[in-house]
């Protein structure tokens, strides 16, 4: 399965390991781990919450990952996102792909983390001392997310 | 006839108004997204301030939906804050 | 060290878990793994020749990681380029870049293994049943190389 | 007076020439790298097929260089394949 949604850490090793072992064509893996940040808005970042909507989170991001494959040649990928309580420095998300190209491979993987922060359903709640904020979609990355439509 | 419909909350909304999913019977004159969300906002000022249009984002059956998206029977419609994830 | 040249294998993973520790404000860890593909103009390769110029790709390497520091906001960057006999699927490049923010570390990561191929003395020989090639410098990661300096 | 310089080779030429380094003193009237690489053609149509300008680079104490860059006393003067890395 190309997707993975789950309570439990995961081995990015493993992950990018197991998308070279998929063929002898495989010429590139490129990876990209998003993790938790001590600090949001100069304010400590205590842990936060992971919340997804179960069916959709997958559907969203397999529609995502298939969209990827019509712009890119991939010989596999893997998305992994963490959902619960999670501390600064663990890891949230993992997003890897693997081509015999290293230009497809990485702008399949960029694409793949732009889309899953503006059309996948999951949430973050940031808990700072002075308690929890829901953090909502960053214009940044509605920007990010349209330069692929854009070619700019 | 009366509509049955799920409905899910994720994220802010959930979180205050304690509330994960509930099954209502939409009175008659309830068909859009923008009719389901102002019939809500009804249930009080909690509600009201909680569900503006300008703090929520939807979903019918799994897809992300626009305020006069239609509403039929049994369908799944989900309310949630703004998407965060990665 | 940011860079290592070597003749044994690396663990991708372990050297991503190494810049995901350097510091809480990691946001993000992207890796390239370039692989040994078994084919190459149609023909099988049966093993490769990786040769280098002591000192100078140490050199060369630092350098690039050196610019790629004053063009993105990195907390830490890790190269390891491998040396001697190589056969299909062996690891052969590791290039991994952390930041507080994706786009840093996806277009640092892509920016250094594109002056790799470009800019640092390496050299590598294709053996097939034909025998052996010593490849030359490809026109389009010349082209990749360039794109930096357009703004393409 | 007379250079000494010390002669590298990598990839293709290292390997056809069989010869990976070597010190030499050069005669006089040559200061250029093209010098350099015009002179070590004449040791025999090996060379010569093996050190054209359109299929070696090289580079002088470990920075790439062009043919007209000079050569100096005890400079590492390395000629090579086109790299490949990566």
């Amino acid at each position: 399965m190309s997707v993975s949604i789950q309570h439990e850490d995961f081995d990015a090793g493993a992950v990018m390991a197991e998308l070279r072992a998929t063929s002898n064509n495989v010429g590139a893996v490129v990876s990209f781990v998003g993790l938790v940040r001590d600090s949001s808005y100069d304010e400590k970042v205590e842990n936060i919450l992971v919340e997804h909507y179960p069916g959709m989170s997958e559907n969203a991001l397999n529609k995502i990952i298939a969209e990827a494959k019509t712009r890119w040649d991939l010989l596999a990928v893997k998305v992994i996102h963490r959902v619960g309580r999670l501390g600064p420095n663990d890891q949230i998300v993992l997003v890897a792909t693997a081509s015999s190209h290293r230009g497809h491979a990485f702008s399949s993987c960029e694409f793949i983390i732009d889309y899953l922060k503006t059309d996948a359903p999951f949430w973050k709640k940031e808990v700072t001392q002075q308690g929890g904020e829901w953090v909502v979609t960053k214009d940044s990355d509605v920007q990010r997310m349209e330069r692929w439509n854009t070619g700019k | 006839r009366l509509m049955q419909i799920e409905i899910l909350y994720f994220g802010r909304p959930s979180e205050n108004l304690k509330l994960s999913h509930e099954t209502v019977n939409l009175p008659a004159g309830i068909s859009t997204l923008g009719e389901l969300l102002a019939w809500l906002c009804l249930r009080g000022d909690h509600w009201a301030q909680e569900l503006t249009e300008a703090r929520i984002k939807c979903a019918i059956n799994q897809e992300f939906s626009a305020w006069d998206a239609q509403i039929k029977d049994k369908d799944e419609v989900a309310l949630f804050s703004p998407i965060s994830g990665g």
